[in-house]
């Protein structure tokens, strides 16, 4: 026990099978095929990606699919620097809220492909307002690991 | 005292195995059902009050945030309110306060859950301490058994006639289902089929049981003044009351269920029954659990302690009955656990309103809802009326 | 609509206990109750504050919860966050049809995992969890987007901390007590760049109870009863992706707050307000959404001084959720260090001025999805 | 484009906990390690709660009275587990019971064995609501709640 007084443990772990719904599940299946999916609102004529089975702003359901390119502009950027349990990589590593062209929202995802080893050289190649594009992952497995980061365009 | 409130719409999913879709494209399908059954749009809502039975059961916390979304209410309050299986039942009490207080005059009500996404025992096992009860956990079934066993032992009541009882509650229950679209088990089954179904904790055996289902339900809450305007037929609120026991199961005594009891007694008081049994014409009472729902008759007054069995045993409870139970064919052939308690509300809002479909109890003015929740430690009662 | 009134309040300290949660729970709900002089028989009801397994390792935890709070044989609820629970217990002193409420919320951080990993949970399983969302890491592409959008500096910023950890020093509650410098804070090692360590709230204890009681009957506790004024809560849009993170919900939700309580000018109209920064950046930003300063002038509003103790508008006197994070209670905690403040009692983090009408806040959810606004009264 | 048949993703969620056992468990983990039951009193009600409490959750007072308590006791009720599920600490089947030990007020959650669990008429035969049963304590002993290994029907 890691603490000076008496505690127990008591891990919680469970299975789950999480429902994808057809939006999502043809969303991913397009990652696969290195296409990303958004849909528009036929009503705001925004387009969201990821996809979505309705618009969250006017909740009618979303039936237009678009094909999206793989570039876009980084609108924020974070390099994570600390350790969690559970967390998904290991710091440190760079996530950004990225701007693909021809959509009205920001995908989250990685910013890869860079020196990451100090945050001066991050800030060399990355800033708000950088273009970025899609890097594939080699091995797809339909899901939002299928794309692998986005890296500088230029 | 507060302002009167009324129901003036609900909303279902199909429920059951919904694998087809996610878990925000299920909570959407139930508040747009209500929606339209109210004939109201997202922008009249002033409040939303949402909740499953625990965010284990689908490994997503704080749903309030992703289903924001779904529910329509992006730039609203959405409170979320949890009390384990009764939860259903403390969602629609905290609409009705929301309502009763002044400070909104609509609010949304959803009740959801995706057990099928996750495993229901594994997750019922973390209601438990760690330190005591967890090693002897058994699930939900066990922790019925249990009770079943004590109240038997207590009042002497016959196993046999008891089983008979329990079958029969069974048989009922899955052919009031047979008229419900929403059900999620819908087959016709027979007594014998019960007594010999495989034991899953004895005496219980399977078809004594409740499923996993997929399921929402969404109820809208509106104020004196307002839910006559937007409704023709409102059903408004009587009474309503909750109860929890000690956490510790060995600490009360089961048998009895103090918080059953005084939950359906505080209802009663509000509402002004004095004899549920003839006043009320319809209940719809949380049955996950065939014995149980016996300890709830007597619980709720409808007949004496240790009699409920020969009260089953005359049809007292049955779709012609003298006080029909669960027309909807109730939790033990539906369970979306976060939104049962709810269901049991919308269902009998549905049956005063007379808009309950095949499943009508002709000429229903006065019902009952119920959920239970823990390990047998909460109980929550609703009463609805077509009258003000 | 009835009115409602705080007759007493009891909180923790927000340093480890070494107590059970549930006897953790007990203490603080029965000093709650002993200060008003009520007994548990004559109370009307309980509402806990408390969160499901992600923040306890309990599911459905009033049933664990429910002994410690008073609520055996009581009608109660629970709901998941503090100052939700906070508001049900109003709604049900105006309904009529309870007199006393005792409200207690709680949480043990130190028996739970990384706050990060908790709010990992918040996130959809397919999408933003699978790439690292959680409050941390949307706290800091905001905090980018605001420096970025409006030029606020770094500096300003830490100063945040510099000024809630001097306060904290004078709230024997405080979890994290030190005194701090502007250098100390921007030297401090990089969590999620642009936050240092310092600007983020840490992970601690603490259990908060507000017996609420109705005008006639309030008289019987205190003489000195705190009034519920205003509520506002909204939510906003779940992905962070599909909003403008510099222009949430907060505004919206202080709107209804301000216009249930009658303020049109919250500059002249509140005197002080507890405000959650779990991430010191955005004390700032959700003072403007709260209208203290126009929009982007955060920065120059910390430079001011008016949100320092002794300012014309104390922000954080008592070190706010930068000294002190229980994680679920936080919010009910800024309710009851602002009505300390309005009776008088806040001991050495008094501020000097009279405070009359005091504002508590609260968020939870990623970059500030769900904000709370709970204007007060003496 | 055809639509797809939707799918499901499938993950395992571990979360760790570390909890505080507070001192009047500890107390209690310490007494069953040198084979002692103990309760506390309420000084109100007079009831003695096993596991310990430490205040009276209807009183709503601390209990300071510790008392030690019998090591046999009364089947108030039971049931036989044979559903598995995930993380099931028990081996299925087992029997789950709640127990009144000798001078105490409280059910007390432990589990009945050292027979074939197996054989359903010989379990129903063994126990019975009002019998008694015994603790048989664990060689072994960490202060953890499995140190009474089981209870025993009484002959």
């Amino acid at each position: 026990m890691s603490k000076e007084y008496r505690t127990m443990n008591n891990d919680v772990a469970l299975p789950y099978r999480w429902s994808l719904g057809p939006v999502w599940t043809r969303f991913f299946d397009g990652l696969k095929e290195e296409t990303i999916y958004g849909t528009k609102c036929l009503k705001c004529n925004r387009v969201l990606v990821p996809a979505r089975p309705f618009c969250p702003a006017c909740y009618a359901e979303m039936e237009e699919w678009v094909e999206i390119g793989g570039q876009g502009t980084v609108q924020s950027w974070t390099v994570v620097n600390n350790s969690y349990y559970g967390q998904v990589k290991e710091p440190p590593y760079v996530m950004a809220l990225i701007r693909l062209d021809g959509t009205d929202c920001a995908l989250c995802h990685f910013i890869g492909g860079i020196d990451v080893s100090s945050i001066e050289k991050v800030r060399e190649r990355i800033q708000v307002g950088t273009r970025v594009k899609v890097k594939w992952n080699a091995e797809k497995k339909a899901s939002i690991y299928d794309i692998a980061y986005f890296e500088p365009a230029g | 005292m507060g302002r009167a409130v009324a129901i003036i719409g609900t909303g279902q999913t199909k429920h059951g195995n919904r694998r087809e879709v996610s878990y925000p494209e299920l909570v959407r399908e139930a508040v747009m059902a209500a929606f339209e059954d109210a004939g109201i749009t997202p922008r009249d809502i002033d409040g939303v009050v949402s909740g499953t039975m625990p965010s284990m059961m689908e490994g997503i916390s704080l749903t309030h945030l992703s289903f924001a979304d779904a529910l329509c209410q992006v730039g609203k309050p959405i409170l979320k309110v949890e009390t384990c299986g009764s939860t259903g039942q403390s969602l629609g009490h905290c609409g009705y306060y929301w309502v009763a207080s002044g400070m909104a005059d609509v609010v949304l009500v959803v009740g959801h859950e995706k057990m099928l996404e996750g495993d229901s025992q594994a997750t019922m096992t973390t209601v438990t301490d760690p330190f005591f009860h967890k090693t002897f956990a058994a699930g939900a079934p066990g922790v019925f058994t249990m009770q079943a066993m004590e109240w038997m032992y207590r009042f002497k009541v016959d196993e046999e006639k008891a089983r008979d009882a329990a079958a029969l509650i069974s048989v009922s229950n899955h052919d009031n289902a047979l008229d419900n679209p929403y059900a999620h088990i819908r087959m016709r089954i027979t007594v014998d089929d019960v007594k010999n179904a495989k034991i899953i904790t004895y005496p219980v055996r399977l078809l004594d049981v409740c499923p996993n289902s997929d399921g929402a339900c969404a109820v809208i809450f509106a104020a004196r003044g307002k839910a006559e305007k937007l409704c023709r037929k409102p059903a408004w609120i009587k009474g309503l009351g909750f109860r929890g026991d000690e956490f510790f199961y060995g600490e009360s005594d089961k048998s009895v269920w103090a918080s059953a009891t005084s939950a359906a007694k505080e209802a009663y008081d509000m509402a002004g029954i004095k004899d549920p049994l003839t006043e009320l014409d319809v209940a719809e009472i949380y049955n996950p659990f065939t014995y149980q729902e016996m300890i709830f008759y007597e619980c709720f007054g409808l007949c004496p302690r240790g009699e409920a069995p020969d009260y089953v045993l005359k049809g007292t409870f049955t779709k012609d009955g003298v006080l029909p139970c669960d027309p909807s064919g109730g939790t033990l052939c539906t369970n979306p656990i976060g939104a049962t308690g709810l269901i049991r509300l919308a269902e009998a809002a549905l049956q005063v309103t007379g808009k309950a479909g095949d499943r009508q109890v002709e000429g229903a003015k006065l019902a009952l809802s119920h959920a239970m929740g823990g390990t047998d430690q909460f109980n929550g009662v609703t009463i609805v009326g077509s009258e003000l | 609509m009835r009115r409602v009134a705080m007759a007493s309040v009891a909180q923790s300290s927000g340093i480890e206990s070494k107590d059970t949660l549930m006897d953790f729970t007990f203490w603080v709900a029965r000093e709650a109750l002993a200060k008003a002089g009520l007994s548990r028989d004559e109370l009307g009801c309980v509402i806990i504050g408390s969160s499901d397994i992600f923040h306890s390792g309990l599911s459905c935890s009033n049933s664990y919860d429910w002994d410690g709070t008073g609520a055996f044989m009581k009608d109660g609820s629970r709901a998941e966050e503090s100052i939700f629970a906070f508001i049900y217990g109003c709604m049900r002193i105006m309904s009529g049809e309870f007199d006393t409420v005792l409200v207690t919320s709680l949480v043990k951080g130190s028996e739970n995992p990384d706050n990060d990993t908790c709010t990992s949970f918040f996130a959809d399983p397919f999408y933003l969890r699978p790439v690292g969302m959680n409050e941390t890491a949307a706290a800091a592409l905001q905090m980018r987007e605001y420096m970025h959008r409006y030029g606020v500096t770094e500096e300003q910023c830490a100063r945040v901390v510099v000024k809630n950890l001097g306060n904290a020093l004078f709230n024997p509650n405080a979890h994290v007590r030190k005194r701090v410098t502007v250098g100390d804070v921007l030297a401090s090692r990089l969590v999620s760049d642009p936050l240092k360590t310092l600007e983020c709230a840490p992970k601690s204890d603490g259990v908060v109870s507000v017996l609420l009681a109705s005008e006639d009957k309030v008289k019987q506790f205190t003489d000195r009863p705190v009034w519920l004024k205003g509520y506002g809560c909204a939510v906003d849009h779940f992905y962070p992706g599909d909003r403008d993170l510099l222009n949430g919900t907060l505004t919206t939700a202080a709107a209804a707050a301000y216009k249930m309580a009658g303020i049109t000018d919250p500059q002249k109209q509140i005197d002080l307000a507890e405000v959650c920064e779990p991430y010191a950046f955005q004390e700032l930003l959700w003072c403007e959404q709260l209208g203290f300063c126009g929009q982007g002038e955060g920065g120059k509003l910390i430079d001011s001084g008016m949100t320092a103790m002794d300012g014309r508008l104390p922000v954080n006197p008592s070190g706010g959720v930068l000294a002190m994070n229980p994680y679920v209670s936080r919010g009910m905690y800024r309710i009851v260090e602002a009505a300390l403040q309005i009776r008088g009692q806040a001991g050495e983090h008094q501020v000097g001025k009279e405070v009359k009408t005091a504002l508590a806040h609260a968020t939870h959810g990623f970059a500030g999805q769900c904000h709370s606004v709970v204007i007060l009264e003496g | 484009m055809e639509k797809p048949e939707p799918r499901q993703l499938k993950a395992e969620v571990l979360v760790p906990y570390e909890v505080a056992v507070g001192r009047t468990w500890s107390k209690f983990y310490d007494a069953l390690k040198n084979e002692r039951i103990l309760g506390t009193k309420c000084g109100k009600c007079r009831r003695v709660f096993v596991p310990p409490r430490t205040f009276c959750p209807r009183c709503f007072q601390e209990m300071e009275e510790w008392v030690e308590v019998g090591q046999e006791g009364v089947v108030e009720t039971w049931v036989l587990v044979n559903m598995p599920f995930y993380g099931q600490r028990l081996e299925i089947p087992f029997v789950s019971a709640e127990i009144r030990l000798d001078g105490s007020d409280t059910g007390f959650m432990h589990r009945i064995a050292g027979f074939n669990l197996s054989d359903l008429a010989l379990v129903r035969e063994k126990v019975k609501l009002g019998s008694r049963v015994s603790a048989v304590w664990s060689e072994e002993k960490e202060g953890c709640i499995l140190d009474i290994d089981h209870f025993k029907p009484v002959q």
